[in-house]
């Protein structure tokens, strides 16, 4: 396969570059609604790096349907697992914190983080 | 024979019947909550003599181990989950009056949550449920930071969140790595697995774990929530996040470090950075003037020794951390309760405000100043025992390194007397504030007064106490637990 | 049971009893009052079980605590409880209707309790743990008492939490190295050690306890610290609290370490420990006792003595010979009851007048003579002048200097002699001297209760003046006890070869001057007391609305000399460690800057910055 | 005057020997006389070695000196000066001023005649008088002392009464000098 | 039964010496000035009749007691210096007890001039303590050299030594640099100009002397006379070889006295900080400096 782009490099530079931007949204942006999405940018990168630890070249996905298919070409099925709870738990982190977010843009009247430091040293 | 599991179920049925019964119970909710934590303490303590003599590994839905989901409770574990159903029950029965209000099965609810959250962590022997009940945790705590519903308590909980999801994000990658690397997420299994990964990649793994857990365990720099987050949550659960939630990570990150990753090369930079965090901790609260960040600074200093003595790299060490881990739980959450109803009383959170207020809260004020004595670490306090056992640790040792790390660790010690002696004298000498500031009810004060029991009677008990921890830290340290699964 | 349960019981029971029934006056009075007297009953029996040994039922690191009976600590416990009841005598009065009177006497015993444990222990924790139980009660009580009290208790503490800090390091460092805390086993083990370590693990002892007895560099928590609470309590404080650090030096250079261990720290080939040691002991005595003289607070001052005599003690102790030493335990207890005598009649001027500011008083002498007898033999004795007893013990650490070669350390123990008259006068002339304010016309003596325990504190004072050997036999047992040489002693002196000394003939030959002086006084006419306004002032009318007698400024002339060598190198030091305390702590503190994106940015630089330094093991 | 004399025992006759040998004079100088003191001291007339020599303090000295006029101001403190020396004491009146109020004699504030408000021993006319003149008077003085006649000063504890009036009625009123001669006079029993 | 003689008519025998030292410093004095001056034997008639005095005043108890202190302590002092034929106390108390009971007289002194509550009594004691302060440090430094020198701290045996080396032993000989420190000091000891600012009659009226007449100044007068030979005696004692008979002792006591009596005939007087500074800066430095030689 040489010359072509494998699969697994490519999930694992998605991975990374979406971890690295969800970041650099963290660290950069001071609007608090950008950070949210920032942490949503990273999560579902995580995500795909769990996705792709499973990930084996060529084998089908692990269903039973076909019984000609042979467990071993299936991919390993527990990290999709994993990545179920973790897109759920992603989801409610997500939530809480717009939740949280409206409540204290109520409180301040701003959603910049850099006028919201009611809280230093 | 008790099951473990018991401990991590009933608090999470109870939440979930708690959220569906409080339309018709109202309030009266949090007695639920009390008897389920009440189950909790008997369950933790009659599991300690069986683990004492062996782990126990239960395995859940009948699928062994390397492939099925199972806990596992050593000594360590099974102390653990004493201490936070010990502190969870006191902290709830002091939030019986602290709380007021409508909608407090929320509160009871979240609440539970975090003891269950907190008990998975400790007991589960699966890195990916570890990773479910770190997020329960953090999440519950994240609304109960917030929970008094003001300003401050918002702006604390969301820098938590934030913080707290770039941790897990970190958590994440690390059980994506150790999958990829492994293909199995059984502590036991893994700690046999790591043997034939190269080291390099392992250290990789550890540091994005450790990075992530930090976060939660609040080591320096990572801890930058904890002030704001631990200052503004009401003071039951400043109590509860600095007594147990940041030991129970840190003791996670100790246990990776030990038992599944074996790596000891990596201890001394840990205690450097315990040792820093020392500092930074106490520095940060020299001239401090609200009394929670007081305490919450105070509790990164703790953290920092706690992590200096558990990565000495000796049982003895473990075994004083252990101790330590004790004594500031115990302590800590003296000062947040008794903190709580002082500023309830007096409206204010800075301490120069509560000039003479002995006079009008004796005894809550006389437990603030047992539980300073006992951080500080006076004898005949559990807090003396446990810093002289570490110190006795550090030296053992023997080398230049340790010894000057003890030096710096009292130069903290030091400071931390400097700024808590300020606020003992404002509480007792001066005239008393005026105003209707009176005595904290029973239900607050008895609590506090059974944390100020622990650690003022603790050392009439220090040959039992010196033994669990030690066992703990000897499964810490010698890998029985894994070892014995298989 | 041994004496000693019974003392730590009492002492303990002393605080139960006073927390418990803190509304009631008897318990506080004379409850404690009989407390003290079986303590003092109690420790003064202790010589019949001296050697025995008493252990706790307990185990800390798996070694077995507890307490001993030897003769340094039953000398020390007899000046620890006799000096409590003199107080607790003292204070029936004294502390009448004053605030935190429950607190007053809970410490007192607390105290009692703490040094007792320290003197009596026969191990390090146990030292510690007493160690520690003392300082924590003096801050509570040095907190309160008067409007100062609470900042220079704090400062009291930082130095004391340090000391204790640095005893901690110590008392840890020998378990390791001896694997005992034992004192015995510690002492058998000594000679094994390199003498680097030795010399480290003295310096770690020597410095903390020198910070509890306010050696020079150490000193300053002492002076603002003891004079800003009740007086009584200085009395108490600078009486003994103080010298529990000098026990602790003794103890730790001749009992455990051992003089020959300690003679082998060299330095430079020349210069042993005991001379480092002796050179800080005399600025412990010249800088302090000058500092003195700029007082206006009675109790400052006294309390700057506190200090200087302490240089006394530690400089007999490194001359390291038999008499130097014997002079500087003898000092011990010299010290303690002509300075709480002192400090007693201070408190009654305290009592009647409500001051002790220098530059308000005067003239006392004639509405409260006995205060002021009291005062006069304590200054005597403080000066170090025969025939009281301070005299005694001063001429044995000069003579011990000057035969053993350190004419310096002598000569600075003549300064300090020197500065002490001059500010010793200055206390009695003000208080006690010269114009009586109108406003203190209608004061009265103190009553009977105040005035027994100073004049029981004279007698001792003259008494042991005249026959230092009632306590040179005690000190006599300490030495032969620690293996030290003895002083060849009578009960009116020492007799040995070059120059005797026999307080006896001096004290005589003192009387028979006095009276040969008494009868040319009789030669004359009789005289006539006149009012104090009948004073010549350059023939001007003297009257009560003038303040004319000269008090304010009273060593002007030598201030000025003093003045550009008073460089205040220690405060300035102190006040820029605080200032670096605060300033770092306040940089600190702005690393938690509030802006969630540092804080984000503080974990990835983390995580960066520990792959950087573990970048060997990756 | 020849009673007297004879009563004298005979320690009084040593001690009046052996006392007039020593006398110390405290020199009260409000006027211009005191310019002739300091020739009176120094190496040309030299009066030290009668034995006299100037003191500073009321209470060594046995001689009082006044050289002037006299104010009400300053008599006040004339009088302070005189009760606090120790007796046996003696006044010298020094020039025209102290006598009759001399060049004075005119003036509402001067006093014109010394021993109404204190006993004076021995004057010394002139206005004013030469070095000579005063030690011409000093050995009067101690002749008299010799002569156990110098006895002017018991005159101020027996006849106290007109002194007191007399200078009362000078000053408007009393004056606190917190010396009570009557006391005195009984306790040292002079008689 | 010497010894008890001894005891009985030392104090005279020395008080007559003193009272004619101080007689013929008058008489040194007023030559100088080119006086004819009083009869040698006047500070006796002075004595005499400040004893004769008819009436006394006092402040208190304290100012009698001090009178006595005065006297008793410079007696006491006075026993414990060894005088030709005469050490039978020197050996209960060495040169230590000496430094030390030279000072009860200033204390003294000190107390009663405090009761008698006058201003410028207290100006006058404040001055002699600082005085003290000067000149008793590089004193006592010579003290503490010569007994560091002779491995003694007893007189006698100091004067055994220095007659043992003959003039070449005595101490000004052996150790000049001690020896002229002492002597400055002796100076300021002894309240001779230029350190006499203490007494300034012109400026502070006697100061401490000032409420003391009569009597009071009667016993002040022996105690002067007695103290002025006592110090002399010690200087004498420990840089002079000590005497061996009463002649040789009398001449070294006038000769020495005429020294410091010419300095203080052409002296004016320093102030205090200046007299204190002048001890500290130059007698001090070389008694420190006669000390090192003796160590090194």
């Amino acid at each position: 396969m040489s010359g072509v782009i494998s699969i697994s490099l490519v999930l694992n530079v998605a991975s990374s570059g979406l971890i690295l931007l969800g970041l650099y949204i963290i660290f950069t942006q001071k609007n608090l609604i950008k950070i949210v999405i920032g942490l949503g940018l990273a999560d579902t990168g995580v995500n795909v790096l769990l996705v792709s630890t499973g990930y084996i070249d060529g084998n089908t996905a692990p269903i039973f349907s076909n019984s000609a298919l042979n467990i071993s070409n299936m991919v390993d099925p527990v990290p999709q697992a994993l990545v179920l709870t973790s897109i759920v738990i992603g989801f409610g982190v997500s939530a809480l914190a717009l939740a949280l977010i409206i409540r204290l843009f109520e409180k301040t009247g701003t959603l910049d983080t850099s006028k919201i430091r009611g809280l230093k040293w | 024979m008790v099951n473990p599991i018991l401990l991590i179920i009933i608090p999470l049925g109870t939440a979930f019947l708690i959220s569906t019964v409080a339309g018709s119970l109202k309030n009266s909710t949090k007695y639920l909550a009390f008897l389920a934590l009440l189950a909790n303490v008997w369950i933790s303590i009659s599991l300690l003599p069986q683990v004492l003599k062996h782990p126990v590994n239960v395995i859940i839905a009948g699928i062994k181990p390397p492939l099925g989901i199972n806990l596992l409770v050593g000594p360590m574990g099974a102390i653990f989950s004493i201490i936070i159903s010990v502190a969870g029950i006191l902290v709830l029965l002091y939030s019986f009056k602290y709380i007021e209000g409508e909608g407090q099965s929320k509160y009871y609810t979240l609440f539970l949550l975090l003891i269950t959250g907190s008990q998975g962590m400790i007991l589960t022997g699966d890195i990916f449920n570890l990773f479910v009940f770190f997020e329960i945790l953090a999440i519950s705590s994240y609304i109960l930071v917030g929970y008094a519903g003001d300003r401050n308590g918002f702006e604390a909980a969301v820098k938590y969140l934030i913080l707290g999801s770039v941790g897990s994000v970190f958590i994440l990658v690390a059980v994506a790595l150790i999958y990829q690397e492994t293909g199995t997420l059984n502590m036991a299994d893994l700690a046999g697995k790591f043997a034939s990964v190269a080291s390099g990649k392992k250290m990789m793994i550890m540091l994005f774990f450790i990075t992530g857990m930090g976060v939660e365990a609040a080591i320096f720099p990572l801890n930058s929530w904890l002030p704001d987050a631990h200052s503004s949550a009401p003071s039951s659960i400043s109590a509860v996040l600095s007594g147990f939630v940041i030991e129970v990570a840190l003791i996670v990150i100790i246990k990776f470090v030990y038992s599944i990753f074996a790596m000891t090369e990596i201890l001394q930079y840990l205690s450097l950075v315990g040792v820093i965090t020392l500092l930074v901790g106490e520095f940060a609260a020299f001239n401090q003037g609200n009394i929670k960040r007081v305490l919450a600074y105070s509790s990164i200093g703790q953290i920092g020794l706690i992590l200096f003595a558990m990565t000495l790299n000796s049982e003895a060490g473990l075994s004083a951390g252990m101790m330590q881990v004790v004594n500031h739980t115990a302590s800590k959450s003296i000062l947040f309760l008794v903190a709580g109803y002082m500023i309830k009383m007096t409206g204010s959170y800075q301490f120069t405000d509560y000039k003479g207020i002995a006079k009008k809260m004796p005894v809550s004020s006389f437990l603030f100043v047992l539980g300073v004595l006992s951080l500080i670490g006076v004898p005949p306090f559990l807090g003396f025992f446990s810093k002289l056992n570490i110190i006795i640790a550090a030296l053992a040792v023997g080398n230049t390194f340790n010894t000057v790390m003890v030096f710096l660790i009292l130069l903290g010690t030091i400071i931390e007397s400097v700024y808590f002696l300020k606020i003992l004298q404002i509480f007792y000498i001066g005239d008393p504030i005026k105003g209707g500031v009176k005595e904290a009810p029973f239900t607050a004060v008895f609590p506090i007064a059974i944390f100020a029991v622990v650690i003022l009677l603790g050392f009439l008990v220090l040959p039992e106490i010196n033994i669990y921890a030690g066992s703990a830290a000897a499964e810490l340290f010698t890998k029985i637990q894994i070892t014995q699964v298989f | 049971m041994s004496i000693v349960s019974g003392l730590l019981l009492i002492a303990l029971a002393g605080v139960i009893l006073n927390v418990l029934f803190y509304k009631s006056k008897i318990v506080q009075k004379y409850v404690s009052l009989l407390l003290f007297a079986v303590l003092a009953y109690l420790s003064f029996n202790m010589y019949k079980q001296v050697g025995s040994h008493f252990s706790i039922p307990f185990l800390i690191a798996g070694q077995s605590i507890g307490f001993t009976i030897t003769w340094l600590n039953y000398y020390f416990a007899l000046m620890i409880t006799g000096i409590t009841l003199l107080t607790a005598i003292f204070s029936l009065k004294y502390m009448e209707g004053k605030e935190g009177i429950v607190h007053y006497y809970t410490v007192l015993f607390m105290k009692t309790f703490g040094m007792l444990g320290v003197i009596l222990s026969s191990d390090l924790i146990t030292f510690f743990v007493f160690w520690e139980i003392m300082s924590w009660s003096t801050f509570s009580l040095m907190s309160t008492g008067g409007k100062e009290a609470p900042k220079s208790a704090l400062k009291y503490f930082i130095f004391a939490v340090t000391a204790s800090m640095i005893l901690m390091v110590g008392v840890v460092l020998s378990y390791s190295l001896f694997g005992s805390f034992d004192f015995a086993v510690i002492h058998s083990k000594i000679d094994s050690l390199s003498l680097p370590m030795t010399g480290f693990l003295l310096s770690i002892f020597i410095v903390s306890f020198s910070i509890e007895s306010a050696v020079f560099p150490m000193h300053s928590w002492l002076p603002e610290g003891y004079s800003n609470t009740f007086t009584t309590f200085t009395a108490y404080l600078t009486g003994i609290s103080t010298r529990i650090g000098i026990y602790g030096i003794i103890l730790f250079l001749f009992g455990i370490f051992g003089i020959q261990t300690v003679d082998k720290l060299v330095i430079l080939g020349k210069i042993n420990f005991r001379y480092i040691f002796g050179v800080f002991a005399a600025l412990t005595m010249i800088i302090p006792t000058f500092t003195a003289l700029y007082q206006h607070d009675a109790k400052k001052l006294i309390a700057w003595h506190s200090v200087g005599q302490g240089g006394y003690m530690l400089i007999g102790l490194a001359s390291a010979n038999a008499l130097g030493i014997s002079g500087g335990i003898l000092h011990i207890i010299n010290y303690l009851t002509y300075q709480v005598l002192i400090v007693f009649a201070i408190a009654s001027v305290e009592y009647r007048t409500g001051t002790t500011n220098l530059n308000k008083l005067g003239g006392l002498i004639k509405k409260m003579p006995v205060s002021y007898l009291a005062l006069l033999f304590g200054i005597i004795g403080l000066a170090g002048l025969p025939p009281m007893n301070g005299f005694v013990s001063k001429w044995f650490i000069y003579k011990a200097l000057i035969m053993s070669g350190y004419p310096f350390l002598a000569i600075a123990a003549v300064i300090g002699t020197i500065g002490t008259i001059l500010s010793v006068y200055k206390l009695i002339h003000n208080m006690f001297l010269g114009q009586l304010p109108e406003r203190y016309n209608d004061i009265k003596e103190v009553s009977f209760s105040m005035q027994l325990p100073m004049w029981i504190l004279m007698i001792v004072v003259f008494g042991l003046g005249v026959y230092p050997g009632l306590a040179m036999g005690l000190i006599a047992k300490i030495q032969t006890s620690l293996g030290l040489a003895v002083v060849p002693y009578s009960l009116h002196g020492i007799a040995s070869g070059s120059g005797q000394l026999n307080m006896l003939v001096i004290t005589a030959l003192f009387m028979g001057g006095l009276a040969v002086a008494w009868i040319i006084y009789l030669l004359g006419s009789r005289r006539k007391h006149v009012n104090q306004y009948n004073n010549y002032a350059g023939g001007h009318f003297l009257n009560k609305d003038v303040a004319y007698n000269f008090n304010y400024e009273f060593y002007a002339a030598i201030e000025h000399v003093i003045d550009p060598y008073r460089k205040k190198i220690i405060e300035r030091t102190e006040r820029g460690i605080i200032g670096l305390v605060d300033a770092v702590s306040e940089y600190v503190r702005r690393i938690y800057t509030g802006m969630i994106n540092t804080y984000a940015i503080y974990i990835l630089t983390a995580f960066v910055i520990t792959i950087i330094f573990l970048k060997e093991l990756i | 005057m020849e009673e007297k004399l004879t009563q004298r025992s005979v320690w009084e006759k040593i001690s009046n020997k052996l006392s007039k040998r020593s006398l110390w004079m405290l020199h009260y100088c409000t006027g211009c006389g005191a310019i002739e003191l300091p020739p009176t001291m120094t190496a040309r007339f030299d009066m030290e070695r009668f034995g006299i020599s100037p003191m500073v303090t009321p209470r060594q000295a046995d001689i009082l000196l006044i050289t002037g006029y006299l104010s009400v101001k300053t008599l006040k403190r004339v009088v302070l000066t005189y009760e606090q020396m120790q007796a046996p004491k003696y006044v010298v009146g020094f020039g025209s001023c102290t006598i009759n109020g001399g060049m004075y004699w005119n003036s509402y504030s001067t006093m014109k005649c010394l021993d109404q408000y204190i006993p004076v021993e021995t004057y010394i006319a002139g206005c004013m008088p030469r070095p000579e003149a005063i030690i011409a008077s000093f050995n009067d003085l101690i002749a008299k002392i010799d002569r156990g006649e110098a006895n002017s000063w018991k005159d101020y504890y027996k006849n106290y009464d007109f002194y007191k009036a007399n200078q009362d009625r000078t000053f408007e009123g009393p004056i606190e000098t917190y010396n009570d001669i009557k006391a005195d006079a009984a306790m040292f029993n002079i008689k | 039964m010497n010894t008890v003689l001894w005891i009985i008519f030392l104090p005279i025998i020395i008080f007559i010496i003193g009272t004619f030292m101080l007689g013929y410093s008058r008489k040194f004095i007023a030559r100088i000035e080119r006086r004819y001056g009083p009869p040698i034997q006047q500070v006796f008639y002075d004595i005499f009749k400040l004893m004769n005095k008819k009436t006394n005043i006092s402040h208190g108890w304290m100012h009698d007691i001090a009178i006595l202190m005065l006297l008793g302590g410079t007696l006491l002092t006075l026993y414990f210096i060894p005088v030709p034929g005469f050490h039978f106390f020197a050996q209960y108390g060495d040169m230590l007890v000496i430094m030390y009971i030279l000072l009860i007289p200033a204390l003294g002194m000190a107390l009663g001039v405090g009761e008698t509550a006058n201003p410028n009594g207290s100006i006058g004691i404040s001055r002699a303590l600082m005085m003290l302060a000067g000149y008793d440090i590089p004193f006592f430094l010579t003290f503490i050299g010569m007994a560091m020198l002779n491995q003694t701290t007893s007189m006698y045996e100091l004067i055994n030594i220095q007659q043992a080396g003959g003039f070449f032993g005595w101490g000004l000989i052996t150790n000049p640099l001690l020896g002229v420190a002492a002597l400055i000091a002796l100076q300021g000891m002894l309240g001779e100009k230029p350190f006499e600012v203490m007494v300034a009659p012109h400026e502070i009226a006697t100061g401490p002397m000032t409420e003391m007449g009569g009597k009071y100044l009667g016993i002040m007068m022996i105690q002067h006379a007695i103290a002025v030979v006592v110090e002399l005696t010690i200087y004498i004692n420990l840089f002079l070889g000590g005497a061996l008979n009463w002649f040789e002792y009398i001449i070294k006591l006038f000769v020495l006295f005429t020294v410091l009596l010419s300095v203080n005939a052409v002296f004016g007087r320093f102030r205090t900080d200046d007299a204190v500074r002048f001890m500290w800066k130059i007698p001090l430095p070389m008694a420190v400096i006669g000390v090192l030689f003796i160590i090194f």
